[in-house]
């Protein structure tokens, strides 16, 4: 299992580089902490937009990935004014539950 | 059990990664894992002692805690003699109890007996 | 009187600029003084933020506290993060790109942290 | 003559801003202009005594010539008392001399009085 | 005179930001230290690049401003072994000149 | 044997990462290691560096003295800052999307300074 941790913003370009390793990477497991919880925000359409988002090449992370399979911090959800809104589960042991997860025999922990 | 190693860039305050750093390693420490902490550039300012946030979790007390708790604290002697943080015998007097300043090298063999590798980093 | 436009760029609470910005242009404020957020800095004008669990001063918060500071986001920047149909802090004046440009070019200085 | 204020936010080595602020301040202070800098957040670390860089120029010894040279360099105390620098009368006694901890109110003094304001941050 | 001191590279958002403030800046004056030295290669066009330029509207520093109002800090330059090669002046005296032209009756420095 | 995959993305002498991560890389080469440039790193590899005028080390003699290393540069990075016609570093390979993000996945760890 490769398990992602995020924590910058999806216009970091460390996001993106993350977004496409995990576009080929079937068992992606999403962690968001920090900045990366602000991944969470809008969806693939932007209905009415000034504009078009910069690159239409580029997916956004709830398009990329189920949304069991994305876990978000939820102090960091809170700070941030961020609803995770059935785009990801919020556990009350975030970081329990990543150690188990990238400890796990066979697992591999990316950081961006 | 595995062994987990965690490379630091950032001093603390200035990015949310030393906290992030300590709720890892503490909950990874607590499942008995074994965790290293490696303590490169700008994160050499990390164990400095007397830190006194008005607004912030104190990052110095952090890490004596996981220094406490047994993980290994070490930081670069390059990084941290060029912050004046001079290394004698591998102690700083400016820094908090039970972190070392060690060697380069010592990254090198932490990544060798490591199960994972975690950099947090801006 | 001077003008200062001070430009956040950096998201709140991932790191320290954000509150330090904003803490320099708070003690900045009888002077003539504009917080542009651009960039990841518009993620500070989303309502609702709560740090408490977090353990860091609540951003939004300090906008309130000086009302006599303008508080500007640069459009573009909210629609590149899909932020139009957000709600937001309603002390931020939203401003299209060549009015947001105009009002930095205005300043007698840009400060950026 | 002008008045010229220079804000750090990133500490010495990490990136070139303290030694590029150093550059600026030689040159302006040489044509007696007034020279501020006013270190902010990470910048608190730069005239911390001490420093032995293998590599880089002695970032604490450029800003203690600075100092010397009749530049006014102070250090924000919110941000110098989180990261252990603690204010003793406006003095740290970890800094080498004529750098001053002062207050953050000194930073908007610093932007009424000057001509020209050059933040220099990554 | 508006003076622009540049420090980041080309694809850092702050230099686009720079950028666009220069094109609305007639009497701009770009001086370029560190990092920014890397807005020195290249030029408008790539020929038989993989892709074209990420966004066609960005114009690149050496295509909004004339060379003779570019100057470029040598030692940033041999460092990163980039040749200013006629696209700027590279003055022995960089810093005395920033901070004449920039304490000038009437000038302004912007810093990106 | 392990093998680490160290990925530089921000441009030389600017700042200190270029020069940590290739003393880090250096110091792991007896492992399975490649330094990817991606990004503003791919300027590392630039020849003619000369950085004795500006007093720091040369980061491009750090990529000579460390044969065992394998110095990757992706070819989109290197298009997108018009590299792809420079002079470039010859112990860089270069590499294209597809197989810099399979390097990349195949190493045991990803390390980001």
């Amino acid at each position: 299992m490769r398990i992602f941790l995020l924590t910058k913003t999806p216009q970091n370009e460390r996001t993106k580089l993350c977004l496409r390793l995990l576009a080929s990477s079937e068992d992606a497991l999403v962690y968001l902490a920090g900045d990366g919880v602000y991944n969470l925000l809008g969806r693939g359409e932007e209905p009415g937009g000034i504009r078009q988002a910069a690159n239409q090449a580029d997916k956004s992370l709830t398009v990329l990935v189920p949304r069991h399979r994305i876990l978000a911090s939820r102090e960091d959800l809170e700070a941030r004014g961020i609803s995770a809104d059935g785009k990801a589960t919020v556990p009350a042991d975030f970081y329990d539950r990543l150690v188990d997860d990238m400890m796990r025999e066979g697992s591999r922990i990316y950081t961006f | 059990m595995g062994t987990l190693t965690i490379i630091l860039t950032d001093g603390p305050y200035i990015s949310q990664y030393a906290e992030m750093a300590y709720k890892i390693a503490k909950a990874a420490k607590a499942k008995a894992h074994r965790v290293n902490i490696f303590l490169y550039l700008d994160a050499v300012a990390i164990p400095k002692a007397g830190q006194n946030p008005a607004f912030f979790a104190n990052a110095g007390e952090l890490f004596a805690e996981l220094a406490r708790l047994g993980v290994k604290v070490e930081a670069c002697p390059r990084c941290a003699t060029a912050r004046g943080y001079a290394p004698e015998g591998g102690k700083s007097e400016d820094y908090v109890e039970g972190i070392k300043i060690t060697s380069l090298y010592r990254l090198a063999e932490m990544l060798e007996e490591s199960d994972r590798v975690v950099t947090l980093t801006r | 009187m001077r003008s200062f436009f001070f430009l956040l760029d950096s998201a709140p609470y991932g790191n320290e600029k954000a509150f330090g910005l904003l803490n320099a242009a708070a003690v900045s404020s009888k002077m003539n003084v504009a917080v542009g957020l651009y960039g990841d800095g518009v993620y500070l004008a989303l309502i609702g933020q709560d740090s408490r669990a977090l353990g860091l001063p609540n951003h939004s918060d300090i906008l309130y506290a000086y009302p006599e500071m303008r508080i500007l986001a640069h459009e573009l920047s909210l629609a590149d993060r899909r932020l139009m149909s957000a709600s937001l802090v309603e002390r931020v004046e939203l401003m299209d790109e060549e009015m947001f440009l105009k009002e930095m070019l205005q300043s007698d200085s840009i400060i950026l942290l």
